[in-house]
């Protein structure tokens, strides 16, 4: 008999300490495979960013340096050019990559930095308990809009996927999903192509997740996956916005 | 032969320009800025010069990228290296502090200007707190590094570079608005220093573990001994005290200055001394790790030291806190603008006649 | 021996170039020396100034606040540092563009020198900063004639490499037209 | 048959699996691991073909499926 599924050697084998049903292990199994897909595990330096994920290091079995919060595209962008025959990602969440690492985020996308961009919406702050995130959904309650985010004055939710489409330079941008078998495939897909297009040096590669924080939601997992489902994709709707697969 | 010297191998330049020269011989290939008067210089510089020694140069979106791109690229074991002045220099804290706290060896230039705010863009010791005691947030320190001329900014920028990555550390070079903005000849002397492994560096696990860099430490003692880990090792930069003593054997009083402000007491010292005052001048170089014993040293003779810089009373603390207890510290203070060697050496001959009647 | 001069004029004169160029021949002559130019929103709106300092000794300060010798090249430059001159002290006046009618400091040393016309003679009226730094080194000795050539030489830019015969005439204008002052006295 | 590997103590009972797997084969049990949660289990391993869906979809990698 062979395995259908495997864990990918580009993972520890340790447990993650995320929360149950939260879609950041998915995410990272995806990169995981990607990296031994392509088989460049030895020339991979990640960059983790500030929130649940600041702990990359201790479930991916690659370089890395854990950024201030927000600056990770920054950090990466001097990784990739201080160190060419590195292949770079960072994996950031909303808060990080959409609020305060915005101006980051958008200059290295401008830039055609060689870097993947691994960004976790889940449209909440998760580590630090449940804020409004720049993506968080028009009425959407968190802990910091009590009686649900206001367009006007509290802000609409980022189009990050689009907006980094809209500039020239990116190679790839994508929004992906993981709730259900059918998405996780394209996910699949989607980063597999962000990691190709920096190994044939092609340039700058943007993969959005809709990914699912029931704990911040006050939500079951199940609940919050069907909440990615109804309520994330329509406004944030899935595709390849620039390149293809 | 020194004529013969003098006149072949000096060239006239900025000192912002001495820095990127010291920089790029040293051996920084990574360089990533943003513009702030009065230190564009640097940026332009190694905008031009970069490329040409397969080198990077990153006009940044701000100060706070800039910054952020070093730590990436120092991460890897380049020599890299950011300027600012003043305002720019506060945004830079945020990594600074990172790199402290993951170790990671960096070279910083203020070129200071006045603040707070906006402030001026005059020259300024107003930095001086900020530099010296860490900048940003937590238990940390930056080597710290005050030139005094432009042939110091090309020296101590190279210097910089081997103490960063001697001790795995940020340095900060400060300089300011005149040492800066000048020229002077400059002897352009080479590197003599030597780059050194770096077995902690962040170049993709071929043939070895995964390793990583960070400064977050969450499980119980880990920090703690992270912290004392860096105390030992600023303690162990002691080693690295640099200053200068200027006519202090047979002195009766000492002034204390750093950077541009030294320069211009020596002319005031000089005066004094024509007058047959017995004033010497005492300037650290390295302003952390500060010179404290060479200080308490001279105290053991000398009770009375002016301490005279370009804000209203930084590095005096230091300096009180170096000298044996009796000894009297004054005060000159001159923030916000560049006092000429007579106004200073008016504060020196009244203040020398008042304790020599 | 120990000099200091600020030059000041307004942007386009090539006030920082005549600076840059003084204090290059200093160096040249092995002395020490400092230049210091106006920078960042001082140099913005069209004043231009900078500072040399030379002497055999260490040199303290870059900035000067009172000189022992000012070069004005144009109107607002007189008004700015005219009064700033120590007494004793020399002011080189570009008489080309300021009245000498206008200049009242007591005090001083006055020396006016019709820069722009001086170059014109000499070919190119742009180079009247040429012509003044000419008269200057003529009148103070701070360095020799042939030291500014040479230091021209190696700072001029390229793009302006033709320019540097008419650069040397314009300085030798200036040296002449000094000389030839203190022979009628 | 397919063979469906359970790490119990890595399973955090989410339940995702049991959407996953198109023959709804999976549930929640009874049984508390480790860490302290329900963990799944495999209603009928008879008719499990082994597709691995419910391992791709769990978060926790939980499931290993061999066929």
């Amino acid at each position: 008999m062979k395995p259908v599924f495997k864990r990918p050697k580009s993972l520890y084998d340790v447990p993650f300490h995320y929360c149950p049903g939260c879609h950041h292990g998915i995410a990272h199994r995806l990169i995981a495979e990607a990296i031994d897909a392509l088989g460049i595990q030895e020339r991979v330096v990640a960059v983790a960013s500030i929130g649940c994920s600041v702990f990359l290091y201790d479930y991916f079995a690659v370089d890395v340096l854990e950024a201030p919060h927000g600056r990770a595209p920054a950090v990466g962008t001097g990784i990739k050019r201080a160190r060419p025959e590195s292949i770079v990602f960072t994996y950031q969440g909303d808060g990080d990559l959409a609020a305060i690492g915005l101006a980051e985020t958008i200059h290295a996308a401008n830039r055609g930095e060689q870097l993947a961009v691994f960004f976790i919406n889940n449209t909440i702050y998760g580590m630090t308990g449940g804020q409004m995130a720049p993506t968080t959904l028009p009425g959407q309650k968190t802990t910091t809009t009590p009686l649900g985010r206001r367009v006007i004055g509290e802000g609409a939710p980022l189009k990050m996927a689009e907006m980094i489409a809209a500039l020239k330079p990116p190679a790839f941008v994508a929004r992906v999903a993981v709730n259900n078998s059918k998405s996780i495939f394209q996910a699949k897909k989607a980063v597999q192509q962000a990691f190709r297009i920096q190994v044939e040096g092609k340039g700058y590669a943007f993969v959005e997740f809709l990914s699912a924080c029931p704990t911040n939601w006050k939500m079951t997992p199940c609940e919050a996956n069907r909440h990615v489902s109804e309520a994330l994709i329509p406004e944030f709707p899935l595709g390849i916005f620039k390149g293809d697969l | 032969m020194r004529k013969t010297e003098a006149v072949y191998n000096r060239k006239l330049v900025k000192g912002n320009e001495a820095i990127a020269l010291g920089a790029i011989a040293a051996g920084c290939r990574f360089y990533a800025g943003y513009p702030i008067t009065p230190q564009n210089e640097i940026p332009e510089f190694m905008a031009g010069r970069m490329p040409a020694v397969g080198g990077t140069f990153i006009q940044a979106e701000s100060e706070i990228a800039a910054i952020s791109m070093v730590m990436g690229a120092a991460a890897t074991g380049a020599r890299a290296m950011t300027s600012s002045s003043s305002p720019g220099i506060s945004l830079k804290q945020e990594a600074i502090s990172y790199m402290a706290g993951s170790e990671i060896p960096c070279v910083v230039v203020n070129v200071c200007r006045s603040g707070p705010g906006l402030g001026g863009i005059s020259a300024s010791q107003g930095d001086y707190f900020q530099a010296t005691r860490g900048g940003g947030h937590g238990d940390y320190r930056t080597f710290v590094l005050a030139p005094h001329s432009v042939q110091e900014s090309y020296d101590l920028t190279m210097l910089a570079f081997d103490i960063a990555d001697r001790y795995r550390t940020p340095v900060l070079v400060l300089s300011d608005a005149v040492l800066g903005q000048m020229k002077e000849p400059v002897y352009l002397r080479g590197y003599k220093g030597r780059e050194i492994r770096k077995p902690w560096a962040l170049t993709g696990a071929k043939g070895r573990k995964a390793r990583y860099l960070k400064s977050l430490y969450l499980n119980e003692g880990e920090l703690t001994a992270r912290n004392w880990k860096l105390f030992r090792k600023y303690r162990r930069m002691e080693k690295e005290i640099r200053y200068e003593m200027y006519l202090t054997e047979d002195a009766e009083a000492i002034v204390v200055a750093f950077g541009c402000a030294a320069r211009i007491l020596k002319t005031s010292i000089q005066m004094a001394r024509t007058k047959g005052m017995r004033v010497g001048m005492f300037r650290p170089i390295s302003l952390f790790p500060f010179p404290s014993q060479a200080l308490a040293a001279i105290s053991n003779r000398v009770n009375r030291f002016l301490v005279c810089e370009l804000n209203t009373g930084q590095m005096v603390e230091d300096v009180r806190l170096a000298v044996k207890p009796g000894a009297t510290v004054e005060s000159c203070l001159c923030p916000g603008y560049i006092p000429t060697p007579n106004e200073l050496f008016r504060e020196i001959k009244k203040r020398y006649l008042a304790s020599n009647p | 021996m120990y000099f200091d001069v600020i030059i000041s004029g307004f942007g386009g004169q090539g006030i920082l170039f005549m600076g840059n160029l003084l204090a290059h021949a200093a160096m040249l002559e092995g002395k020490n020396v400092t230049y210091m130019p106006a920078y960042g929103p001082e140099m913005r709106g069209g004043a231009a100034n900078c500072t040399v300092v030379v002497a055999d000794e260490e040199i303290g300060s870059p900035v000067i606040y009172h000189p022992h010798t000012a070069i004005v090249m144009n109107r607002p430059s007189l008004y700015k540092f005219g009064p700033r001159l120590l007494r004793g002290g020399l002011l080189v006046v570009n008489s080309s563009l300021v009245d000498p009618a206008e200049v009242i400091y007591k005090g001083i040393n006055l020396l006016f020198v019709p820069a722009n016309d001086l170059a014109r003679e000499a070919g190119d009226d742009r180079l009247g900063n040429m012509a003044a730094l000419g008269a200057l080194i003529t009148k103070t000795g701070v360095v020799r004639l042939q030291s500014l050539t040479d230091a021209l030489s190696e700072v001029i830019q390229k793009k302006y490499r033709d320019l540097l015969p008419v650069n040397i005439k314009c300085l030798e204008k200036g040296a002449t037209y000094v000389k030839n002052l203190k022979s009628q006295i | 048959m397919p063979k469906l590997v359970l790490y119990k103590d890595r399973c955090k009972g989410c339940a995702l699996c049991t959407l996953a797997c198109p023959k709804h084969l999976l549930e929640i049990s009874t049984e508390i691991n480790r860490q302290g949660y329900y963990v799944i289990s495999l209603a009928a391993p008879g008719k499990c073909n082994g597709c691995g869906l419910c391992a791709e979809m769990c978060p926790d990698m939980a499931i290993e499926v061999w066929r």
